[in-house]
């Protein structure tokens, strides 16, 4: 049982210092769209919702589990939504070189 | 309005009053103008340029002046010319008004309003009317250029196969607008340029031209952004730091004036002897007296070696550019002045009140001061 | 589906997500990186629904729907200029999310009275305190910044002391109940309950204009209550897409706090008697603050750009930089002229002489009314070191020293940014009223440092 | 070695042959050194200088010459002075050996060995003696200046309240020494420039200096670097493309030079009135008769407007740095030639051979060309 | 010790290497980079022997003891000019260790009669093949770069379709060998040498200017083969670290073929028929290239360096770049000077018309009798575009043009920088001996983009 | 069986990226020692050797382990000696700021 916890600490870790790497420079402009794809990506409760809500293990578990899958949801949609639509200033300039 | 140019007679005045493309704008605003033959021909304006910005040409002050409303002139009347103006028109030149008494009597004789170029406000608004500037941002640049050309050296360093040449050493004394503008002609043509002057703030000024600024513990800043006369304590450090600095300078532009006063003296006979030959000095308030003691205002010498010139008039020796700039001056006044077709002498002007020193057949000049 | 797929698709996702957010950080390739994410959620949610024990789907879809359609409806109303608070409320959902399955997660095993593993306990706490952190301190950010509550710092006396308590509390409790498998009902709910105050209490005292990097540091907390969720529900994609975003929306708080030249602890607990980022005048006009890097992806991606040059930039001698700073913009495709104000510097010319120096052909120079024009098609306007020569009071204000003096009219341009050293007036001693006109953003430093900043910013663009 | 210095006679001439920091130098290798009373003084050596150096002064040219091994002088001898020189003597100085027949054979008879300047090899290893650089150098440099003074306009371009001022516009025709530095020099005062040059190497030279070259397509290089001259139809390109060309300029420089030719006719009278009136041209090939054709060497002349310089012997106008110079390269000159204390007239040696005009009694200058 | 402290001990030596690699990439941090990278393998040392059912220690004891001490030594006496082929040498010692674990696994389940699951099995036999392709490629390299044998690629006619087959061969047979468990040891040694033989052929068919790229790969290889092995023997850390070298080091490879301006394809495969990095001349004199990230940390590294500009910069007109990389030498410590020959150019003084154009200050301009002295105590000269001026045949060689006339010292600094577009003679046509002295490192390109890269390399250290 | 080797996969994959993104731009200079420094991390097959030879299954596999742990060893050691003395050229200057 502690060695299964440890290999998700293990992988925790090493997904912990890639998120450190993976940020590097950010000009000032991209700070919020990045944010809100992060908060995005954190949707992934999602999956945990999901579970709960689907395990059916009685009505409170099951009104919290929508509930839960609502929220989560929301924070994906709208986290992927709205970050595209900051997203489309970015587009190249004809003339660049 | 019809406006009367006329040609120059002073010696070594080579400028016009207004240039051809200021007779074009103001033909454009339905004025007429009347210029003198050759009024232009020595600041490289021909009568045909005035004759195709839809100017008339005449041949003589009479003829030019005969129901002028405004008449523009680079340098004062000669009395004559000033009693033959028509009554209640508008003289508008330099005047030299704190020299020129009977000029001014004979012009308020006349019934003239006469607006003194020199007396412009140093205020941001009457900036682009401002003559003493663009003149002597000319002389500035001209005064830099003339004593190159006298120096028995090079200005910029050269590393040639017959052995190295160091840099020209220019040091400016005065850093108002002539001063700033020879700081930046001497770095422009590669000199280590050094100045001085007393009002504090003008060092942040020179430094921002990449010159270096020379310190001495004397500050006299008066009033309207113009430096006044130093207390007797204040010139003994003033010209210990400039006889410590002056030496070794190869050339000196110097430029320190107080209006309405002699000009400072700044170098003595001994700092200019201390100088190695071939040095040159340039002395552009030779005019009004000269910073250096040496000078002789209109002449060349040399004083053991060293070349001092006292300049006059230098902004006529380049006579197109500072006609232009002369000529959009005035253009500017009479924008600002020009309302319904004609002149408004209104005294109550914060820019025309301070610059008229006749009107209504009375002399202003000293009065209003 | 074999778990093995599972296993295999959730690395996938965790992939994806992986290269979204490498993307996402670099103006070329970010809106990729966003889709690609997107994809990685997905697959996320269809391996999940597809594998695990799920029951009853009624539910579920209702979920989805409802979700989606929220989000999506969100999304598309939100205005520009609101999107800071939007974030915070999407990211105090996704923490809401958190503390609901955390809580559930709890509840089932209190109602099935199974019996919880250490790890499982202790990953379920923490995945409720923090996901009600979370949610909490976002929806006083979104209250701060949708200006339903006030925008400026709520301090009382012993704040942080209560909060250290509060604090203490929650472990205390947190501690019980993970000891004392059959215990109660009320530690879980005080849990909730104190650290919703927690959450709202570590937020208020922080100023309205800190708070992106507020939600950015909420942001990493979703993204830990996620990773503990995963722990939970033994989930790598959760633990892995958690623990991502967990670190580098930390890194991306600091690196928003050294924009603003601060640091982060300064943000966080400093607001017990701070200042706001914005520059505030007598008259509470508030003057926009920009940096470096902002600046230059803005220059970058103009088509036109106008330098107006002053006396500051004399002063500051940074003739070179601004040369070598637009030979940069129009190696990327903009286009850099130069509009000289007859009086700009201290003597007639100084600009000439200033640009001659860097060598700046002549027929980049334009003069007042050759250039005034232009301003209006303009891009952005970068204003170094002037102020009188860009003032409109020259314009408007008739009482004013310089008013009917003609103006660079830098207020037309599409933006501006003015590089100064701080709010000092110019040469006429006036205020300026361009510095608070709500296009410009104000880059605080000596010119040459400033450029200088700039121009290394426009190199790694 | 007994080295004597004159003093120069010829009108203009204001340099010296040896600068006191050479003679020191020269002292310092156990040479004696008398110089002529007065000989730097125009350059600013004064005599104090030279004998600070160690070299004693003489009032003659008698004096000075007696018993001298080697003469330095910047200007030919007068013929007198050529019949009073000690036989054996080496005489190091210019000596426009293809107008200067009589002179040649008083030296000969005189049993002098005398060394033209002006016939130093253009090669690598000859420039530090190449004389016709150095003071072409300062030639380039001062016809900048002579002529940004004398234009009725600024050169740099500023913007002020008073208006715009466009850049001048400067055009270097011929860009060899001199004309490269007339480049650089107009460049640092601000002019927008250009130059053109038959030698089509000179393209690359005159853009790493900033300017724009104007293209003709006549090609015309000659032996050892110079230009040689153009055929009809290449002059005709050539003349073309400079009147399409010249029309707009504000300062002319003309340094275009054959050796041993007189100068090319490039600027004809039409183009010069095609210009605008105020602005300049400075032929500095003047003495040579000239580049243009309203040139009269030694004077300033207007025509229509335009002001046409043709200067003479403009090094000698900065006398200090061109005399340093000249007395560099001279120094370079003995250095390479003097072993064990004495000149060795060799006429074998790649520099020293092509220079010799006069040797062992006899004129070898034409027979060795 | 429990195993749980095993895992978090591997755990913080995973860390410390990834710690240790980061920091190893930036000149600032290297130093320490390796120590605690070095700190992290002994950690997994340490904890390996306490972990493990470990029950003959002397062997592993005199093991260590041998090894340590050839280690050591090897270390010590290397010259520093050998490092790319003893770096080579120990990889190849890495890969054999490999192969050995994985072969001494493989044995030992033979030998006790174990049935090893599928993807143990498979991985065995990756850390074999993979153990030996590196081992036998490393040697070659190391061979090839202390010339025991031709450093000239060997290619024979069908090459490449060889390595397939043998390639080919290999996979059979370990395909073989995983599914009939029962299997003879014959395919075994089979794969084993086939794999060996791989590794040769590989590596012959490069160049030994290549080498160092090549040395990199296998290192990468390495990695893998150390992950493949912590595979068979499910350790996390043997995993985490072999993947870490395994994806930088392909990452460095890559690094390393950009600046050789090729790519890994071509460093591999194209020197069938391929060219070396260095330029020859006619009299088979090399001239050593060198890339602008290098010549940029050289020159942020000296403490003196003299600049020598010739005509080549007026040519490109890089003024302001020279002055820029001046200011940043001068920020990180160094001293600038410029050294002006007096015929540098095309005119008296042309150098200095250029340099005061970008604003360098008298005081740092020296003429050629000031400064020849000083060349010798110079770290870096650094010779822009010049050519002539620089030329040591002036002084040694009687028969060249320019015998005679003095020249600047540029060869008697501790290094020397050329920047130039190609080998092009100068103005008197003749060839530098400079360029081909071993000091001297050749920097081919327009001087304005050569300087505008060593700029930027420069800000970036 | 094949879920713990999956999860070996996982931090496999994870540590791969962490190695990309590690290394983003190293100055020639560092090329070499970096290279070697890598090398020497690769050592660490140490640990596995280390398990061949003390494991005790026969001499065969006690030789093979012992010349494993000679081979890995001499790479750790031989490997972070030579990376430190190539790095001691990157000695900061003293006048640096
Ligand atoms: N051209 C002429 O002939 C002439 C002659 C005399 C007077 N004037 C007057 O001068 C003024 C010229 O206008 P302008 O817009 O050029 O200048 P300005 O109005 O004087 O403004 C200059 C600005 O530059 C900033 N500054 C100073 N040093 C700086 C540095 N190192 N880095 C960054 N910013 C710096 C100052 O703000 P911070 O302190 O906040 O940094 C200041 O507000 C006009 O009022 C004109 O009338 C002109
Ligand atoms: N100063 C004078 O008064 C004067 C007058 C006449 C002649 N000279 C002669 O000129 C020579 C001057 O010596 P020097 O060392 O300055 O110059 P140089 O010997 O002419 O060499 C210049 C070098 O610059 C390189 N180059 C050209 N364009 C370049 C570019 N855009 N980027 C990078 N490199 C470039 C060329 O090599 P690549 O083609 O390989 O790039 C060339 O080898 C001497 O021989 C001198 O005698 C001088
Ligand atoms: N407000 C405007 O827009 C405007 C317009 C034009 C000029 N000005 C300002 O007016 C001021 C005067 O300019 P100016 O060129 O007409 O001045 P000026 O010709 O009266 O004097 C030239 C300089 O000499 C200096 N000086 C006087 N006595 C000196 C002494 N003893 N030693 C050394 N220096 C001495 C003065 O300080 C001044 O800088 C300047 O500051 C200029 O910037 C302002
Ligand atoms: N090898 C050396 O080290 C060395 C030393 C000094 C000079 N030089 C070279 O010698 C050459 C001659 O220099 P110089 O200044 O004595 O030349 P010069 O005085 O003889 O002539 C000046 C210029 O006029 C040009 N010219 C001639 N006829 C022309 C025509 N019809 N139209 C336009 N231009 C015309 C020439 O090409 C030359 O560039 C130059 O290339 C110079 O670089 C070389």
């Amino acid at each position: 049982m502690i060695e299964a916890l440890l290999g998700s600490v293990v992988i925790f870790t090493l997904a912990t210092f890639l998120g450190v790497e993976l940020i590097n420079r950010v000009p000032t402009t991209l700070h919020t769209p990045l944010m809100s794809g992060a908060n995005a990506i954190s949707g992934i409760t999602i999956a945990g919702a999901l579970i709960v809500a689907g395990g059916g293990h009685g009505w409170i578990s099951t009104v919290i589990g929508f509930l839960a899958v609502v929220f989560a949801m929301i924070n994906v949609v709208g986290g992927y939504a709205v970050t595209d639509r900051m997203l489309q200033m970015f587009k190249r300039k004809p003339g660049a070189k | 309005m019809r406006i009367a140019v006329l040609r120059e007679t002073a010696a070594r005045e080579r400028r016009v009053a207004l240039a051809p493309a200021t007779v074009d704008r103001l033909i454009k605003q339905k004025h007429q103008v009347v210029v003198q033959e050759g009024a232009g021909v020595q600041a490289f304006f021909p009568d045909k340029l005035y004759q195709d910005s839809g100017a008339s040409i005449a041949p003589t002050v009479a003829a030019v002046t005969a129901g002028a409303d405004l008449i523009a002139k680079v340098q004062p009347p000669t009395i004559d010319e000033a009693a033959a103006l028509p009554p209640g028109a508008v003289l508008v030149s330099l005047m030299a008004p704190h020299a020129s008494g009977s000029l001014l009597d004979a012009l308020a004789k006349g019934g003239v309003t006469a607006l003194a170029l020199e007396l412009v406000p140093r205020t941001t608004k009457a900036q682009s009317m401002d003559i003493l500037s663009s003149q002597a941002t000319i002389a500035g640049y001209q005064a830099v250029l003339l004593g190159a050309h006298r120096m028995g050296r090079l200005m910029p360093m050269l590393t040639t196969a017959a052995g190295t040449l160091t840099p020209a050493k220019a040091f400016i004394i005065g850093a108002g607008v002539a001063g700033l503008q020879a700081i930046a002609t001497a770095r422009r043509l590669g000199a280590v340029v050094s100045a001085f002057d007393v009002r504090p703030v003008v060092k942040e000024q020179v430094q921002s031209l990449g010159a270096s600024f020379v310190e001495a513990e004397a500050k006299a800043e008066g009033a309207g952004g113009y430096a006044k006369e130093l207390s007797t304590d204040q010139q003994q450090l003033v010209l210990a730091a400039i006889a410590k600095h002056i030496k070794d300078m190869d050339l000196v532009i110097a430029t320190a004036a107080i209006p309405g006063k002699p000009a400072p003296r700044l170098i003595t006979n001994e700092m200019v002897e201390s100088m190695r030959p071939g040095s040159v000095i340039v002395d552009v308030a030779a005019e009004t007296g000269g910073n250096c003691e040496a000078t002789v205002a209109g002449e060349e010498r040399s004083v053991g070696g060293v070349t001092v010139i006292g300049p006059l008039n230098l902004a006529s020796t380049i006579p197109n550019h500072a006609s232009f700039m002369f000529s959009r001056n005035i253009q500017s006044l009479l924008d600002h002045g020009v309302k319904d077709g004609a002149f408004q002498a209104n005294m109550d002007d914060p820019i025309i009140g301070p610059m008229c020193v006749t009107h209504g057949g009375a002399v202003r000049y000293g009065r209003t001061q | 589906m074999s778990h093995a797929a599972v296993i295999l698709s959730y690395l996938i996702a965790s992939v994806l997500f992986i290269l979204g957010l490498k993307w996402l950080s670099s103006p070329a390739t970010a809106v990729r990186g966003n889709r690609v994410s997107g994809a990685g959620m997905l697959i996320a949610i269809v391996v999940t629904l597809l594998d695990q024990a799920i029951l009853s789907f009624e539910v579920i879809v209702a979920g989805l729907v409802v979700g989606s359609a929220v989000g999506l409806w969100m999304a598309r109303s939100v205005k520009m200029t609101a999107m800071p608070q939007m974030v915070a409320l999407l990211n105090g959902l996704g923490g809401g999310a958190s503390l609901l399955v955390g809580g559930g997660e709890f509840l089932k095993s209190e109602l099935v009275n199974e019996n919880l593993t250490l790890d499982v306990s202790i990953t379920i706490q923490l995945s409720m305190l923090i996901g009600a952190v979370t949610i909490a301190g976002s929806l006083i950010a979104w209250a701060k910044l949708q200006e339903v509550m006030t925008g400026r710092a709520i301090t009382f006396p012993g704040q942080k002391v209560l909060n250290a308590l509060l604090f203490l509390a929650v472990v205390v409790l947190s501690a019980y109940q993970i000891s004392v498998p059959e215990s109660l009902l009320w530690p879980f709910y005080a849990v909730v309950g104190i650290s919703l105050l927690l959450g709202i209490l570590l937020v208020i005292p922080i100023g309205g204009a800190d708070m992106p990097v507020v939600i950015s540091l909420l942001n990493s907390y979703s993204g830990i209550a996620a990773a503990m969720t995963g722990f939970v529900i033994k989930n790598d994609v959760l633990i892995i897409a958690g623990a991502l975003v967990g670190s580098s929306g930390i890194i991306l708080s600091q690196i928003m706090c050294k924009a603003m030249n601060r640091s982060l602890a300064n943000v966080l607990f400093g607001a017990f008697g701070a200042t706001s980022a914005s520059t505030k005048t007598a008259e509470g006009l508030t003057a926009r603050q920009t940096a470096a890097d902002d600046a230059a992806v803005q220059l970058a991606y103009a088509k036109s750009v106008i330098v107006v040059p002053g006396y500051g930039l004399a002063v500051a001698q940074a003739q070179h930089l601004v040369r070598e700073m637009a030979d940069l913009i129009e190696k990327k495709g903009g286009e850099v002229k130069y509009a000289i104000h007859p009086v700009a510097g201290r003597m007639p010319g100084h600009m000439n002489v200033l640009l001659a120096e860097a060598n700046v052909p002549y027929d980049k120079l334009f003069d007042m009314d050759q250039i005034n024009a232009e301003f209006e098609r303009t891009d952005v306007c970068l204003v170094i070191g002037a102020n009188d020569v860009v003032n409109p009071a020259a314009r408007t204000d008739p009482g004013s020293p310089i008013y009917g003096m003609p103006i660079l009219n830098a207020d037309k341009a599409a933006s501006i940014i003015v590089l100064k050293r701080g709010m000092g007036a110019g040469f006429a001693g006036i205020e300026n009223e361009l510095f608070f006109n709500p296009k410009t953003a104000m880059l605080f430093g000596d010119a040459k440092g400033s450029l200088q900043k700039v121009v290394t910013e426009l190199k790694a663009l």
